[in-house]
């Protein structure tokens, strides 16, 4: 496969490369921007903010809760041995069991949707430059499908350097 | 700084680090240690690695002093609780015969064989053999087994003691586990309560 | 590190690895054919006797199968055997009644003690040193009786002296006899805590020569001077099912019962008073009580017969004991001693009893004999609920050839012996007493012994006195060997207790009186004994007795149930403590059958006389008070780890000695909990630990008996101190009982807690701080 | 990119890239101390319990109160930077790692102390419901159990917490490094390259570990509470144990937070980065703290005073006039007579002053805890069975080199992480780059940030 | 009819002889920890005379009270055990299970008596004392709990002897080590459930009380007040 990007010392001029990619016909989904901190402010920063996490949190802990209560019931009813004059089955204690692996689950679900979300973690990524790490911003595609020279055009504004990878 | 100089600094603070170390734990020796004395009884385990056999319930193949051939006896029609377990009829443990149980028949029967000669042999000395238990739990399991309410309930033998009339000496047939226990006293309905095995 | 790894980290390290003794693997050990059939697993109940005190309790021991090492001919193994687990009170005997007090139970350690001595020792190193080697049976006995030989052939038979301790039985018959036909002076018997005042008073009083029986279970009123009848006095298990009846034991009624002792015992402390009266006069006392009844009619004078026209001044109505006289010399209000008085009448039956302390005084027979006059006045004697005598059966089965013998205390055997030179005893024979312990250091015990050119002790443990022995021939522990005894109180009928050895000797011991036995035939000129064995001997006594059924003798029937007691025929009634077996009503009594030697029908009035003490109360201000200790009595019992831990029913005390002192005397001498003190007397001093105790009188300081031992086991060596040691020798002059309640001392405080006194509750009130608002 | 990004990232980076001698002492020293505490554990496993002080009937003293004190400890950082996410103190960016660090290692070494003061270690695992043969299962009505669950989720989550906002930086460093270090941080930064959607999901997912921490943080150390007030111990028998236990944990956290920022600023040389208004402001954090710690015990004994009940006055005055007073006011002052004057006067609020105090409140909360279990466990209800305690060597031992254990995994963790997170200081450090909701939201905070700018 | 187990002690019979402590330490293996660690406060007495002084000299009064495990039935110690090695029986006994002991002492913590051991080494027996060990009774080893069981060995043999024999167990047959050994009869064991069993009648006393019944611990263990004539 190969790749085109181009490095931008500024979010301001990173964003006008997006746009000009966009209005290249270049498919918003098919532009990678990478900074090495976030720009929330930023349109381009702003991208797919929209996301299921908070249900996916919530519904991890829900089955946490469901395992708990489970849990509590099936033991205590495995070998019901009393103790001090309690009930078999405790509800009060288990209330205490069952909140903490709710949100245990809860706190689990939320790191597995981030890591799958996130595409990580994987091997070293194709489309990557050191110079972000200096606080470079790359803007770019994978396996660009449109002419090369338009993205070139594209790129190079905004005193961006074009780099190609194939 | 010289990497020889740094590996000085490290030797040194090795050194201090072990006799820290020892300075540590020698300050707190207990206070009436009799342990090392050899003329305690005490339930600790003789070595260590008695201690991890232990905890992973490993427990180490019985071999008998003598070896007893079960199948003949049944074979020759001797009931287990006539002379040598005879006690299983009358109280909690089935007994381990001594050689004075082997001489009630032996001295007439079978006198000529090598092994009945060892045995008379022994009567002759006074030596007993010393029989090891086939289901010998660690003393940290704290169980306590009685065989009178199992033979009431009608378990066979053979359920812990397998065919033994197929066995020479007796070997380990179930794996005795609490596991084993628990799931046949569930079935026979017989009490689960700690109490009936552990105290 | 992960889990597995980490598990098998923890399992490894976190067990102690000690050594358990046989190192090597089970089948490795050399493991002999068993000498009995027993049912692994299941109990067995086997009679036998406590042999711990005089009391004579009948024990049934729990036989159960086990591994015990063991030599056969010479070689270490290990053999499956009966062993002992457990001592519980035989149900059918007559005295204990199935219950039995913590120290029998304990007794069962001396047959499995680390320390016993497990085989003849011969002394090696100089005497004292405690360096022995083991010797063989026959070498032992040939030695002993090689040195019994020469004493007959420098025709020097009483150079022989034989030491015991207070027993009653077919035993001591035989030593006596032993001594009797070797042409010996008789066995002298010393016992720091003994009954000879209170004995020799019974016999004057009501001509029996032996110690009372009381029938607490319906008693309604009772006083007690120093008597720990609940403790160690006595008879104390028998005394504690009457007490448990007596108390709760009848509908709507509750006995009530009332402790004169300057120190508060376990017994005080159940008592509903306590009275503190002053040490000594607690003889006064008892009069000032009869005063109260005689003067205010309440029973006639002359009820008291005898053992009131003892008491000087009887007659004439024991003026100069009114209450406002007795008060000023005991220290008790005169209006509580009224008020006890009439009690004694009022809340029937009234029953006084007296022991300890007050006979340990040198007026000690004078209060034993005001006690027995006001018993008698009360007409309790022999009367339910009341005090009597428990039938005796003869303990002789052959009759002696000479006269009966001459009394000797032990105080009277060393003088001799330091006296003359060389020593009249040339050998000494010591059985179950330890006379260099428990005898004061004025008697100079230890100086006398070393003087004896041989001595031969018989004990399983080696003590302060067997440690000064040429040869050591242990005894087997009592569940070893017959045992046999003859109580004098306790119950209502005669009781002969019997079992045959309970175990398999563990060791290479062997009984004594079996010991005795061979000696005597191995002499030159045998000492014809009609029997071989001591169980011939038992036979022999036992056959005399009236056989309780048809179908069984006397022997079988006692070896099965332990024992042998009067049934209805033998003794009128069998119910315990009831009126059977009465003195003879007082008056009547002259001659009261073999016992009543010595009984003078014709005493001369006895007068009230000073308690003499040791010390000038300028110098030394404290009344010294030693008690025997509930876990080891006169110390013959502190070489039992299990009484060691057992924590003091009064202090809580452990592993320790103290010495309990008033807390306000405590502060005025700036003394706190715990401090070292010095206590000095003109005997000499000790150091020990304070305790604190409400429940002593200001100007006394008790400590108990029993620890301080030099040489007595791994247990007891080096632990607290002797209280023995500093007493005076001071004695009752007609008994020539050491008076060891006789002593004064002066206390100093030495410096601040040293660790020494071990204590098992942390607080001695249940409510410290509203205590501390009070104070 | 700016200078003033670069310098920033050559500062925080320096600690990871260069080594001195000085670092290796420190943790030769450090180690030989934790070595010695394992030896001595060892030891103790080998002979038995008994080498402790511990006796009848105090049969918790050290460990235990080294357990509640680490817990204690483990709420300075999630908590608190949980809180200051939420809110979006901005202050709080060079701040919430190392607070979080002292979570995660403070909660390690508390959890240990359970399996340490067991009379059979080798056994804990029977706490953890897993079937087995014998088919039988922990007591879910022991709190005991309770504080297994709750620690589980706690460390999980503060391990997490600690996580995720570091894979940027781990990232950092894998381009900044190269050869084995390279391959380390490649494989932990888990691929990081900063695209947008990436930046994106890591942002909501620390909103939701945020909150999610918040009520597991409460919830643990209100069940350490219950470990005392279930049972029925005059002095522990009490409902107000589970806040006062949570504040008191926040309080002792915060300390051990100012003191490890003071020793990282002066040992790395991060003064630009953490400023003394941090300082300032988590110096009125512990000082509101410690009020609130002062108002808890004083409603706390003030109750058991005026309930006059038997039992409870025996502990009282135990701790009050008796032989724990020393003790007793030792805490006092540590906790509130010490601290709230310098924490309330701003001239003495300076950064030494906030590590004078902290100081002081670590040495008291360590006495609380010892003063709520000790006194109770001597006075229960039978003076017969009263009883005191003395520590041994072994518990010294051990309880000395937690604290060694404790600064040893800090050292190394500043020496293999970014102890202050850079993006997030990046971010911070350009505001007009966050969103202008956020800018909203921060105006009280930009006061400090005005305040730090010289 | 399952049996519930019981005991009344009656403080007036009570004379603080302490032949129940010796019984109940012969009877169920109770090690002797030696001087230095009863100094330590590691002595082990299942059950134990308490004595509290009231009063100064010369009117000091003493009582005495034994105390043992009162198997309670809402008993503080169960519930806190995190591995049931604490727990309650059918019968209504405390039962402590020494395999499945872990040894986090909280059960002793909980219990307001003070009645729970712990075995802070290996309990040793100079040879040859360990031939007096009760073979029906555990030997506990380093790191468990223990307390009084109502000599449960007792119980349990008597329970299977009554089936084998096909006949019910009568009152006063089975006792506990204590009670049978007390010599003035102030502990009195037997079955609750039976109404006209010893203990039932002593329980129903008047005189009856539970100690530190306030606390809702529920005991088994009634004890009867100490009467005074003064």
């Amino acid at each position: 496969m190969s790749a085109v990007y181009a490095l931008y010392a500024d979010p301001e001029s990173a964003q006008a490369a997006v746009d000009r990619l966009r209005a290249a016909g270049v498919a918003d989904r098919e532009i990678t921007v990478i900074s090495s901190e976030p720009f929330e402010s930023h349109r381009f920063g702003s991208r797919d903010k929209a996301t299921w996490m908070f249900w996916l949190a919530g519904t991890g802990g829900a089955v946490g809760l469901a395992f708990a209560y489970w849990l509590t019931q099936m033991t205590e009813r495995a070998w019901p041995l009393p103790t001090g004059g309690m009930r078999i089955v405790a509800t009060w204690p288990n209330l205490i069991i069952m909140f903490e692996v709710t949100m245990l689950f809860a706190v689990l679900s939320t790191v597995a949707t981030l890591l799958v979300t996130a595409q990580m973690p994987r091997r070293r990524p194709k489309l990557y430059d050191l110079a972000v790490s200096d606080g470079r911003i790359l803007v770019g595609l994978d396996n660009p499908t449109a002419p090369l020279d338009a993205l070139e055009r594209a790129l190079t504004v905004h005193g961006g350097q074009l780099k190609t990878l194939s | 700084m010289s990497r020889a100089s740094r590996a000085r600094i490290l030797r040194t603070l090795v050194g201090c680090t072990l006799l820290l170390a020892v300075a540590g734990t020698s300050a707190c020796r207990p206070a009436n240690n009799r342990a090392s004395m050899a003329s305690v009884y005490t339930p600790a385990r003789e070595t260590v690695g008695e201690a991890v056999n232990d905890f992973f319930g490993i427990r180490p193949r019985v071999t008998q002093p003598f070896p007893f051939p079960h199948s003949t006896h049944v074979a020759k029609k001797v009931a287990c609780t006539d002379y040598c377990h005879e006690s299983v009829t009358k109280g909690p443990v089935a007994g381990l015969p001594s050689v004075k149980t082997c001489m009630i028949c032996h001295e007439s029967i079978a006198t000529d064989r090598p092994l009945i000669q060892q045995i008379t042999d022994l009567s002759k000395r006074g030596v007993d053999l010393s029989w090891q238990r086939v289901y010998g739990y660690s003393a940290q399991a704290h169980v306590r087994f009685n065989h009178a309410p199992h033979l009431r309930a009608k378990v066979e033998c053979s359920t812990c003691h397998g065919r033994i009339d197929q066995q020479t000496v007796a070997e380990r047939n179930v794996d005795m586990k609490m596991g084993y226990c628990v799931d046949c006293h569930k079935a026979k309905g017989a009490s689960n309560e700690c109490l009936t095995c552990h105290f | 590190m992960d889990r597995r790894i980490f598990l098998k980290v923890t399992a490894v390290t976190g067990t102690s690895a000690t050594l358990a003794s046989c190192g090597n693997p089970e089948h490795a050990i050399i493991r002999f054919i068993p000498e009995e059939e027993h049912v692994p697993g299941v109990a067995e109940w086997k009679p036998s006797l406590c042999p711990l005190c005089q009391a004579g309790c009948g024990v049934i021991v729990r036989v159960m199968e086990g591994d015990a090492e063991v030599v056969r001919n010479g070689q270490a193994g290990v053999m499956r055997m009966g062993l002992a687990k457990k001592l519980e009170g035989n149900p059918a005997h007559p005295i204990s009644q199935g219950k039995l007090c913590g120290r029998g139970q304990a007794a069962i350690q001396i047959a499995y003690h680390p320390d016993r001595i497990t085989q003849p020792l011969k002394r090696t190193g100089p005497r004292g040193q405690g360096q022995f080697q083991p010797v063989t049976w026959d070498a032992a006995i040939a030695e002993l009786v090689a040195q019994l030989d020469g004493l007959v052939t420098s025709n020097n038979q009483r150079g022989l002296a034989f030491l015991k301790g207070g027993g009653r039985g077919q035993r001591d018959d035989l030593v006596s006899q032993f001594l009797d036909r070797f042409g010996a002076p008789p066995a002298v018997s010393f016992d720091l805590f003994n009954y000879d005042v209170l004995r020799r008073a019974n016999l004057l009083s009501f001509g029996r020569e032996q110690l009372p029986t009381f029938d607490l279970a319906r008693s309604g009123y009772v006083v007690s001077f120093g008597a720990d009848f609940l403790g160690t006095w006595n008879s104390p298990v028998a005394q504690h099912a009457g007490y448990g009846q007596m108390r709760q034991g009848r509908r709507g009624v509750r006995g009530a019962f009332v402790q004169v002792e300057p120190r508060m015992s376990q017994t005080g402390a159940n008592a509903d008073e306590w009275v503190p009266a002053r040490p000594g006069t607690e003889g006064v006392l008892a009069l000032g009580l009869a005063h109260v009844l005689l003067s205010a009619r309440l029973r006639p004078a002359d009820a008291a017969g005898r053992a009131g026209a003892l008491i000087d001044g009887w007659n004439a109505g024991l003026t100069g004991y009114t209450p406002a006289d007795v008060e000023k010399q005991t220290g008790v209000a005169a209006a509580r001693i009224e008020r006890m008085a009439r009690a004694l009448v009022e809340q029937p039956p009234g029953v006084a009893m007296i022991g300890g302390a007050p006979l340990a005084q040198t007026n000690g027979l004078f209060a034993a004999l005001a006690v027995n006059a006001l018993n008698a006045l009360l007409g309790n004697v022999g009367q339910p609920g009341g005090v009597s005598f428990m039938p005796q059966i003869p303990a002789t089965v052959t009759p002696r050839r000479s006269s009966p013998p001459e009394r000797r205390t032990l105080q009277a055997v060393t003088a001799a012996i330091l006296a003359a030179d060389p020593s009249p005893v040339q050998v000494l024979l010591v059985d179950s007493t330890n006379p260099v312990f428990a005898s004061p250091s004025g008697w100079r015990t230890r100086e006398a012994l070393l003087k004896v050119p041989f001595i031969a002790s018989f004990g399983s443990f080696i003590d302060e006195t067997s440690v000064l022995s040429d040869l050591i021939l242990p005894d087997h522990a009592f569940l070893e060997s017959w045992v046999e005894g003859r109580p004098e109180s306790g119950a209502a009928v005669p009781v002969a207790t019997l079992a045959p050895p309970a175990l398999r000797p563990l060791h290479q011991t062997r009984a004594t009186p079996d010991v005795l036995l061979q000696v005597a035939s191995r002499l030159n000129k045998p000492l014809d004994f009609p029997w071989q064995t001591f169980d011939e001997m038992l036979m022999a006594a036992f056959a005399t007795l009236p056989a309780p059924s048809a179908d069984t003798d006397a022997w079988t029937a006692a070896q099965q149930q332990g024992g042998w007691w009067g049934a209805a025929d033998a003794a009128g009634q069998t119910r315990p403590g009831g009126p059977a077996a009465q003195a003879e009503p007082a008056g009547r009594t002259t001659q009261a059958g073999g016992t009543n030697q010595g009984g003078r029908p014709d005493a001369a009035p006895v007068r009230a006389l000073e308690a003499q003490f040791d010390g000038e109360p300028a110098a030394y201000p404290f009344h010294f008070l030693p008690y025997a200790s509930h876990a080891f009595l006169d110390g013959s019992l502190a070489h039992l780890p299990w009484l060691q831990e057992l924590p003091d029913a009064m202090t809580t005390a452990m592993w320790s000695s103290w010495a309990e002192i008033n807390p306000q005397t405590a502060s005025k001498l700036g003394i706190a909990e715990g401090d070292v003190l010095e206590i000095t007397s003109t005997q000499g001093s000790l150091r020990t630990p304070a305790l604190l105790s409400p429940g002593i009188a200001p100007d006394v300081i008790a400590m108990p008996v029993g620890q301080g031992h030099e040489t007595f086991t791994r247990y007891a060596s080096g632990r607290g101190q002797n209280p023995i040691k500093i007493l005076a020798s001071a004695a009752e002059p007609e008994t020539g009982a050491l008076a060891w309640a006789a002593t004064r001392v002066r206390v100093t405080r030495i410096g601040p807690p040293n660790g020494d006194l071990i204590l098992f509750a942390g607080e001695m009130r249940e409510h410290p701080h509203e205590h501390e608002h009070e104070r | 990119m700016s200078d003033a990004d670069r310098r920033l990232t050559d500062d925080l980076l320096r600690p990871l890239l260069t080594t001195s001698a000085r670092f290796w002492v420190l943790v030769a020293f450090l180690g030989a101390i934790v070595a010695t505490g394992l030896g001595t554990w060892v030891y103790q496993m080998y002979w038995g319990f008994g080498l402790t002080g511990v006796r009848w009937p105090i049969f918790w003293a050290f460990y235990v109160t080294n357990f509640v004190f680490w817990i204690g400890i483990s709420h300075a950082g999630t908590l608190i930077s949980a809180i200051l996410r939420l809110v979006n103190a901005r202050w709080r960016r060079p701040v919430t790692r190392c607070a979080e660090a002292i979570t995660v290692f403070a909660l390690m070494i508390g959890a240990m102390f359970p399996i340490i003061h067991l009379g059979r270690p080798w056994l804990f695992f029977w706490l953890i419901p897993y079937p087995n043969q014998r088919g039988i299962w922990p007591n879910f009505r022991s709190p005991l159990v309770w504080d297994f669950f709750a620690i589980t989720a706690y460390l999980t989550g503060s391990v997490l917490f600690l996580f995720l906002p570091m894979i940027p930086d781990l990232a950092l460093v894998r381009d900044r490094t190269t050869g084995w270090r390279h391959r380390c941080y490649g494989v932990v930064s888990l691929g990081w390259r900063g695209t947008t959607k990436q930046w994106n999901r890591l942002e909501t997912a620390m909103e939701i570990m945020a909150i999610a921490i918040l009520p597991v943080a409460v919830s643990v150390h209100t069940i350490v509470s219950f470990d005392f007030s279930m049972a029925p111990v005059p002095g522990w028998h009490s409902t107000i144990f589970g806040p006062y236990f949570v504040a008191g944990a926040i309080f002792s956290g915060i300390a051990a937070l100012i003191i490890a920022m003071a020793l990282l600023r002066t040992f790395l040389h991060l003064e630009e980065y953490l400023h003394p208004v941090h300082f300032q402001n988590l110096g009125k954090l512990l000082l509101m703290m410690s009020l609130l710690w002062a108002y808890f015990v004083f409603a706390e004994r003030l109750t058991v005073w005026y309930g006059n009940e038997t039992a409870e006055m025996a502990v009282f005055r135990a701790t009050q006039s008796g032989a724990f007073a020393p003790l007793y006011w030792t805490m006092v002052v540590c906790n509130f007579v010490i601290p709230f004057p310098i924490l309330a006067l701003k001239k003495t609020r300076t950064i030494a002053g906030c590590v004078v105090a902290s100081s002081c409140v670590l040495v008291g909360m360590w006495l609380e805890r010892f003063l709520i279990i000790v006194p109770s466990l001597g006075h229960k209800y039978l003076p017969y069975s009263w009883g005191t305690y003395r520590p041994r060597p072994v518990e010294i031992i051990i309880t000395i080199s937690t604290f060694a254990a404790m600064s040893l995994l800090y050292v190394l963790f500043a020496k293999l992480v970014p102890i202050i997170s850079v993006w997030e200081l990046k971010v911070g450090a350009h505001p007009a780059h966050a969103a202008e909701s956020v800018e909203a939201r921060d105006d009280e905070q930009a006061l400090f940030v005005a305040r730090t700018e010289p | 009819m399952a049996h519930r187990w019981g005991m009344a002690v009656d403080l007036d019979r009570c004379t603080g002889c302490e032949a129940c402590v010796t019984a109940c330490r012969a009877e169920n293996n109770i090690p002797t920890v030696g001087p230095d660690q009863a100094a330590a406060g590691r002595a082990m007495h299942w059950i134990r005379v308490e004595r509290y002084w009231e009063g100064d000299f010369p009117d000091a009064r003493l009582t005495f009270r034994p105390v043992l495990c009162q198997q309670c039935d809402a008993a503080p110690c169960e519930p806190v055990c995190p591995t049931y090695a604490s727990h309650h029986t059918e019968e209504g006994l405390n039962a402590q299970v020494y395999n499945r002991c872990i040894g986090t002492r909280y059960c002793a913590n909980a219990c307001p008596y003070n009645v729970r051991f712990f075995n802070f080494f290996n309990p040793q027996w100079d040879r040859p004392l360990q031939l007096q060990l009760n073979p029906d009774v555990s030997v506990r080893e380093v790191g468990v709990m223990e307390k009084c069981t109502f000599c449960v060995q007792r119980i349990n043999a008597a329970e299977i002897q009554a089936t084998a024999d096909e006949k019910p167990q009568k009152d006063g047959d089975l006792k506990t080590a204590c009670a049978q050994s007390c010599p003035a009869t102030a502990l009195v064991f037997g079955d609750l459930n039976d109404p006209e069993s010893a203990v039932s009648r002593l329980s129903r006393s008047p005189r009856g009380s539970q100690l530190l019944g306030d606390l809702g611990t529920q005991p088994k263990i009634t004890y009867l007040a100490r009467q005074s004539q003064t």
